[in-house]
């Protein structure tokens, strides 16, 4: 899934500071599933702002909405009745959330509430972590399953580096050493001499270094 | 004299909450008026969203009062609204709101005196702090 | 079978917490019961106490009194003494008075829980409790500690009010002491409470020094040494010496100890206050009563239980729990308690006081509009104006049709009120409003509504100058909620009247009986080809009992039994439902075999660690004790014939790796010792220890080993006893540090016996099966409800035998009886109701995050891959609401705590 | 004998079977040339190559190859070093082409390390290619005239191509299967991560001794030599991948106030020592850190002075 993490409410209020009527919109896709940005967070940020302008003394309306997705037109739709009444959305769903919404209501001014951070998934409840750098090529197979482009701090296709101590990455104890899980496993699974083999530089070219990217699957294009 | 009288809202687990509320009424002791409790089966059912309505509301202090954390009937459940007690310190002090104006108290059962001490040493913090909302 | 047994009530003797917790499980049981306590209230020890080790519980004896005094088939008699006991088992006659009214009751068995007094130590002469105001017995301070109590819970010693700065607690007063105290046993209870007594001091005030003079340091129960570990870490300080001299320091109120260190070096030492952890013995009018009955009694007057028969006196139809069998802490008192329950339903039919009750079909008012009756109940000591403003402030409240008082039968008068008024909603004000909800859920129900149509309004720590806010925001809360309620969905689910129990050795097989016996099919899984589990290698019990004889017998009933199947090299692999309702998936050798079962008792037993210390499997002669015990068995002489025998005690016992005491190895190695002295006197026996944690009535067997000439070296964790082959000799040469003598000894012997540590055989494959917890140390964790010592963490699910912890044959009898009888108490119901207050998901807000599986406490909620969402099986629902806060699609609600209410909540509450 | 594959002066030196000894110097963080001139002019024929670091814990300094040409000027042999954090494909082959152009002969492959702990951890990382695919990338160009993506080089630069080996860094196993790699990749000689831990050393070298690496490679092992208890306890526990052993810390720590340094440079000329007779050990990488003016005294107390002129 998408991960994201909440922006901190201080800069959303800077940011909708000259605005009184204010439309809050959730997304029960990824963003629901990490706890940041589900019709849960959507009432927990609306309050927020409430309790900020009363303190202030401040009149403020602020509604609070939750879109099955805000990454498919259908639902984004959904707003189109509503999202006139308000002169500031926040859009707390993944960077694409606020886009789609711009595209679609383009007299409306957007605001995303939530910082994404990247796709990956739930160590445990409350601990996520990244997975995949969607570099357009996988080749996770050629390395015991364990991807080096998304987590090997320096996307070494032929490490580890000589920074790796404990299993654990030169740039933080707290991050683990990706290059050594895969030494490790390839040894395991006896598949050493796959390891030694030079791993050759990758095209980037299916990766964002190649442009925005867009797919067009022509069996499923009306 | 500072006769501010702060509108205090209680969040208590209604397992040590009420055996603790026996303990302080045979103490004779009695809870102050302006704080006003609602009883939850477990502390872990409080949300944070639960924790900020009342200053929506326009209440001055908020607190969770549950068991001890090696005590709670339900394992995990102080531990967890501990936790999003915290949470709710950070929101509120980026919201320009003292972050003392919520907090989180471990009673045990046997020791009802402690029920009735909390809301007042809330009473008191929150009334150092003047009303959440300037008049 | 059960034609033949005689029909009758059953008299409980003792309101104490081994009385009530017996009375309560009988009235479940279907039994009437009459309940005799001699003081003026029920609750016996426990009300006196501060705390109860080593979590407190003290919450749970309140609601317990009160569910006696409101169950129609319990008969509570205060202030009524047994005078006189005639006729048979199913028949007996019962002479009571009270407050010099005499009563005669026909009961068909009778319960004996009169328990314990403590030591009084105005009879010794080395305690100057009487001279010395701040002298004082453990139970005074206790007192003091209290926050109830008559220093409000703020410590002051007595001669000057002073806050003390060094408290010395001084142990086994009136315990192990034949000369001034005619008490030879250790009361076992007092080294724990000494160090609560110590934990809880530094809890008041951190830099209050405590200071606990013991002999041996006796924390052998489950949890014990953890807390004995974390009070040492609180710098509880301990010293092993038996303090000869209590005097004052002259011109003060301070205390000198004068005593002698372990090298007999003498030492003097000042305290503001001396605390006489003193010990229990059975209470005076318990030895009469059982003396007038005819039970026989131990030379330490306890009652003599019958051999393997924990709870059985020697008198038919007479029971014994409690402090009276032994001195034991609560929990053992709470296992006996139930386990009588189990005794009497296999020799007695129950006969109840009142019918069972019959509820009218819920009525579909419910879901009309809510109507409120809000109801009060007002104890003596309120004001009866209250009342009025009650009343007068309820019918403003929006939502309230009708306000009313109830006194006397609350739930009749809760019912009629309801009908009168047509209310389909109840908020119920009073002053402990947690004590009466069964009384609330019967009137609902009763009245014909779903039984959590109700809230409270607790009516206690009200500010009397203040009381009409208080009352007036009270009032309204419930009241909002109350209108916010809707009834949760109930169903009645069919109880599949069978059991399973997992274990083939003692605890399971007792167990199982004890349940086949009354007519319920049992299925006993035990993964060894051979039954007996670990009594296989136990020769005797420490009372001296024959275990293999027993065994045999025990054997030889399950196999007769034909509701038992019994599935031998059998493993349990998998694990659902809900009490009532389980389903299990056994392999047998590789088959799977599926049985739907209704509850479990899980008694997969345990096994001493082999060590890696001391020689072990490199040297013939040194034994692990379960290899000794069948040595002794198989060819005795082999052993018996012996010059030197040396039993190591603690071997991976207290220590980093495995930090529990394994609670039976003193015991065991003094009984050995004892028994092999009678074979050969002239045999040397050395037992090295660390503590003799011969607790109980089991002191009498150390003292014994003393007299016979064993010998008792201490050594300390650090400097472990050390083995050395001799050359061309079978023998090993040991060389010990003694605390005493202050050097090495070394002495040869022919062979060494281990005592190591028992830990659970296969717990945590067990846990996670079952999805139960396990203690920090590996056994099975007890119900977080406390006070529950034979339900684990999961419903519907009981522990017994030394998977729960280490504990003698004996003990896990008990264990095993009140697990079943606690299985009964399931089995004997037809129908289950589930939900109610509990967490419910709706499938179509669920987004499968998983967020309330890795939440739930319990790990109740599962992804159901039919309906594509989570799922919470009400059976198991504990409705704590942790998943419903934390469910980030809000999929899941509880319509007693709903987030509604939650929300509103303050609204209410600050429109004043 | 066969042709050099650069023609410089180490390449030399190493083919004739002498015991080589290497310098290293950071350029300065900031156009202080004269700073440069002054630190190289200590290791001045001291040494058959100095390394110039390339923005050396990912703080900025003046560029590897810029300083490189400077100490050319100055009469001393750069190694330079390049790192794959700061440059893409194409500005690595250009700079390749520069520093070759400009006579540079010399050329150490690195990854680099993380800019987390630089002076710039705001900076966005390139490692678009890695050390491995670095060293394939300069041998491609030397060997076969082709750059990465197949296109002819017209004149291709002749570079005696070095790595890095950390011996001590983990998965330990698999560090000597690294080695190995490098060179199969295209590595002439390698520089080891100073060594302090000689035990694990002995077991590296013997490792590939056995694996016949040092016959295709020459193995200069690292050495540093510790300038107080302070460095050897930073460098123990701070710095990843290195390997300090406690008998160490001990030995400085016993040789008393002010005597450390000294009792650091002792404990590395008996390392020096070992290393000349240890079998595979080609020579010696020292890298002493802004220690420059030492340089000269630790040479000659090893006994490598004058250097060999081939």
């Amino acid at each position: 899934m998408i991960v994201a993490e909440p922006k901190p409410i201080k800069e959303l209020l800077e940011m909708v500071k000259d605005f009184n009527r204010i439309l809050v919109v959730g997304c029960k896709g990824c963003v629901t599933v990490c706890n940041v940005g589900g019709a849960k967070e959507v009432a927990i940020l609306a309050s927020s702002i409430r309790i900020s302008r009363k303190k202030m003394a401040q009149e403020i309306e602020v509604e609070e909405h939750t879109l099955e997705r805000q990454c498919d037109p259908e639902y984004v739709d959904e707003l189109k009745d509503m999202i006139g009444d308000y002169d500031a959305v926040i859009s707390i769903a993944c960077g694409v959330g606020p886009q789609f919404l711009s595209e679609r209501y383009p007299s409306s001014r957007i605001f995303p509430g939530v910082n994404t951070q990247f796709m990956g998934g739930a160590e445990e409840h409350g601990i996520w972590s990244e997975r995949c750098a969607g570099c357009g090529t996988c080749v996770v197979h050629y390395f015991g399953g364990l991807c080096p482009i998304a987590r090997c701090s320096k996307s070494l296709l032929n490490g580890p580096c000589g920074g790796s101590a404990n299993g654990k990455c030169e740039i933080s104890k707290d991050v683990e050493c990706i290059w050594d899980l895969i030494v490790r496993k390839m040894m395991e699974q006896d598949r050493l001499d796959e390891l030694i083999e030079f791993k050759p530089p990758k095209s980037w070219i299916t990766a964002r270094d190649g442009g925005p990217r867009r797919m067009i699957r022509e069996e499923l294009v009306k | 004299m500072n006769d501010f009288k702060p509108q205090i809202v209680a969040f208590c687990c209604s397992n040590c909450a009420s055996s603790a509320a026996n303990v302080a009424e045979g103490m004779k002791k009695a809870l102050p008026d302006n704080v006003k409790i609602i009883q939850i089966p477990c502390t872990g059912r409080v949300e944070i969203l639960h924790l900020l309505k009342p200053f929506e509301e326009g209440a001055d202090g908020v607190y969770v009062a549950g068991c001890q954390e090696d005590s709670c009937q339900y394992v995990s459940g102080i531990a967890k609204a501990t936790k999003r007690v915290t949470h709710v310190k950070k929101i509120l002090e980026e919201l320009s709101i003292e972050p003392d104006r919520i907090d989180v108290f471990n009673l045990s059962a046997g020791k009802g005196q402690e029920f009735v001490e909390v809301a007042y040493e809330m009473v008191n913090k929150v009334k150092e702090l003047g009303p959440f909302l300037q008049a | 079978m059960s034609q033949e047994k005689p029909k009758g009530p059953v008299m409980v003797i003792g309101g104490g917490i081994a009385g009530i917790q017996a009375a309560l499980s009988l009235s479940d049981a279907g039994y009437g019961v009459h309940l005799i306590e001699s003081t003026g209230s029920l609750g016996g020890m426990i009300p006196k106490l501060h705390r109860i080790y080593p979590l407190c519980a003290c919450c749970k004896v309140n609601p317990r009194i009160a569910a006696c005094e409101q169950d129609p088939n319990i008969s509570v008699m205060l202030n009524t003494k047994v005078s006189g006991l005639t006729g048979d088992f199913g028949n007996f006659s019962v002479t009571l008075e009270t407050e010099n009214q005499k009563k005669e009751l026909q009961v068909g068995a009778v319960v004996l829980a009169a328990g314990i007094e403590t030591f009084d130590p105005a009879e010794h002469e080395t305690y100057p409790h009487e001279q010395f105001p701040n002298v004082i017995t453990s139970v005074e301070y206790e007192q003091i500690q209290k926050p109830l109590g008559p220093e409000a819970g703020i410590l002051k010693r007595p001669s000057d009010g002073k806050t003390p700065a060094k408290i010395a607690w001084l142990q086994c007063v009136g315990s192990r002491d034949i000369n001034q105290c005619d008490a030879p046993y250790c009361s076992s209870v007092c080294c724990m409470y000494a160090l609560k007594e110590a934990v809880n001091t530094k809890d008041f005030d951190e830099d209050i020094e405590t200071t606990i003079f013991y002999m041996d340091m006796r924390t052998h129960g489950k949890g014990f040494e953890d807390y004995l570990n974390s009070a040492i870490d609180r710098d509880v300080r301990l010293i092993r010496s038996r303090v000869h001299t209590v005097d004052t320091v002259p011109e003060s109120d301070d205390l000198l100890i004068r005593y002698a260190d372990e090298s007999g070096h003498p030492e003097e030492e000042s305290f503001d206050m001396v605390v006489l952890s003193v010990g229990v013995r059975p209470g005076g009018e318990a030895i009469e009563i059982a003396n007038k009955i005819g039970v026989n009694l131990t030379a330490d007057h306890f009652v003599n239980t019958e051999p393997f028969k924990p709870v059985s006196t020697n008198v038919p139809g007479i029971f014994v729990c409690g402090g009276l069998s032994g001195p034991h802490d609560i929990g053992q008192s709470l296992v006996q308690a139930t386990a009588t329950v189990s005794e009497i339903a296999s020799i007695l039919s129950p006969e109840p006081f009142a019918a069972p009750k019959k509820y009218p079909n819920a009525s579909e008012a419910a879901d009309e509009d809510p109507e409120i009756l809000l109801a009060y109940h007002l104890c003596p000591g309120m004001a009866p104006e209250l009342g009025a403003e009650i009343e007068g402030y309820a019918l403003k409240t929006p939502g309230v049709k009708a306000a009313s008082r109830v006194e006397g039968d609350i739930s009749g008068a809760l019912t009629d009120q309801l009908k009168e008024a047509g209310a389909n909603r109840l908020v119920f004000a009073s002053c402990s409003p947690v004590i009466h909800k069964n009384l609330i859920e019967d009137a609902l129900k009763s009245a014909g509504l779903n039984p959590y149509l109700y809230d409270v309004v607790d009516l206690r720590a009200i500010d009397p100058q203040t009381s009409s806010t208080q009352l007036q925001d009270r009032i309204r809360m419930g009241a909002a909620r109350a209108l916010l309620l809707s009834p949760p969905s109930l169903r009645e689910i069919p109880v599949v009247k069978s059991a399973l129990v997992v274990g083939g050795g003692v605890a399971g097989l007792e167990s199982a009986l004890a349940v086949a016996r009354e007519g319920y099919s049992v299925t006993v899984v035990e993964k060894e080809k051979e039954l007996g589990g670990h009594g296989l290698h136990v020769r005797r019990t420490w009372q001296g009992y024959d275990t293999q004889e027993y065994l045999k017998e025990l054997i030889a009933s399950v196999n007769q039994d034909k509701n038992i199947t019994l599935m031998a090299e059998t493993e349990v692999k998998e694990n659902r439902g809900f009490p009532g309702n389980f389903v299990t998936i056994l392999d047998k050798k590789g088959e799977c075999v599926e049985l739907s079962h209704g509850v479990t008792i899980l008694a997969s037993g345990g096994n001493p660690i082999r060590p890696q210390e001391y020689l072990y499997g490199q040297h013939e002669k040194v034994y692990l004790w379960s290899e000794l015990e069948q040595r002794m068995m198989d060819n005795p002489s082999s052993i018996e014939g012996a010059g030197t025998a040396v039993f190591i005690q603690c071997v991976g016992s207290r220590d980093s790796s495995c930090s529990h005491c394994s609670n039976i190895c003193c015991t065991f190695s003094v009984r050995t010792a004892v028994d092999l002295k009678a074979k050969n006197p002239d045999m040397n026996i050395y037992i090295l220890y660390r503590d003799m944690r011969t607790f109980g009535e089991r002191e009498n067997l150390y003292r014994e080993a003393r007299e016979k000439g064993v010998i008792f070296i201490r050594y300390e964790v650090d400097n472990k006893p050390s083995l050395q082959p001799i050359d061309g000799q079978e023998r090993l040469n040991v060389v010990v540090y003694d605390q005493v003598l202050q050097k090495s000894i070394a002495f040869d012997a022919d062979f060494v016996s281990l005592q190591t540590a028992i830990v659970g055989t296969n717990n945590q494959e067990l846990a996670d099966i079952f999805r139960i917890n396990l203690d920090s140390n590996g056994f099975f964790a007890e119900s977080p409800e406390k006070l529950k010592p034979v339900d684990s963490s999961t419903k519907g699910i009981y522990i017994a035998g030394l998977a729960v912890y280490p504990k003698d044959m004996v003990e896990s009898i008990a264990q095993a009886k009140a697990a079943s009888a606690r299985a009964l108490e399931i089995l004997c119901q037809d129908t289950i109701q589930v939900g109610g207050l509990v967490a419910e998901v709706m499938a179509e807000k669920c987004a499968v995050c998983c967020t309330c599986v890795r939440t739930c406490p319990f790990n109740v909620p599962v992804i159901d891959h039919e309906t594509g969402a989570a799922c919470i099986d009400p059976g198991l629902c504990q409705g704590c609401g942790m998943c419903v806060a934390e469910c980030p699609g809000k999929a899941i609600t509880m319509s007693t705590c709903s987030d509604q209410m939650l929300t509103q909540a303050p609204s209410v509450l600050l429109a004043t | 004998m066969s042709e050099y594959k650069s023609g410089s002066n180490l390449e030399k030196v190493l083919r004739a079977g002498h015991f080589a000894f290497t310098g290293e110097c950071g350029p300065p963080q900031g156009a202080n040339v004269e700073h440069l001139k002054e630190k190289a002019g200590h290791l001045k024929g001291c040494v058959d190559a100095v390394n110039v670091t390339d923005n050396q814990t990912a703080v900025v300094r003046m560029s590897s190859w810029a300083a490189s040409i400077i100490l050319l000027q100055e009469g001393l042999e750069p190694n330079f070093q390049m790192v794959c954090r700061d440059r893409n494909r194409l500005a690595i082959q250009s700079d390749i082409l520069g520093a070759y152009s400009l006579g540079i002969r010399n050329i150490l492959c690195l990854s680099g390390d993380h800019q987390k702990f630089g002076n710039h951890p705001e900076a966005k990382n390139v490692f678009d290619i890695d050390s491995m695919q670095l060293i394939h990338t300069v041998k491609t160009m030397r060997d076969e005239g082709k750059f990465l993506n197949g296109q002819d080089v017209d004149v291709p630069p002749e570079l005696f191509i070095g790595a890095a080996s950390n011996p001590f860094a983990e998965p330990f196993d698999f560090r000597v299967y690294r080695l190995a790699k490098k060179i199969s990749a295209g590595a002439d000689f390698i520089q080891t991560q100073c060594i302090y831990n000689m035990d694990r050393f002995r077991e590296f070298m013997k490792k590939a001794v056995d694996m016949g690496l040092h016959e295709k490679c020459y193995i200069l092992a690292g050495v540093t030599p510790m300038k107080s208890v302070g460095m050897a306890l930073y460098m123990a526990k701070q710095v990843p991948g290195m390997d300090v052993p406690d008998t160490l810390i001990k030995r400085l720590r016993g040789a008393g106030k002010g005597k450390a340094a000294e009792e650091g440079i002792k404990f590395a000329l008996e390392q020096i020592e070992e290393f000349k007779e240890l079998e595979g050990v080609a020579g010696v990488h020292l890298m002493a850190i802004e220690w420059e003016h030492k340089v000269p005294e630790i040479a000659e107390r090893a006994g490598v002075l004058p250097r060999p002129t081939v």
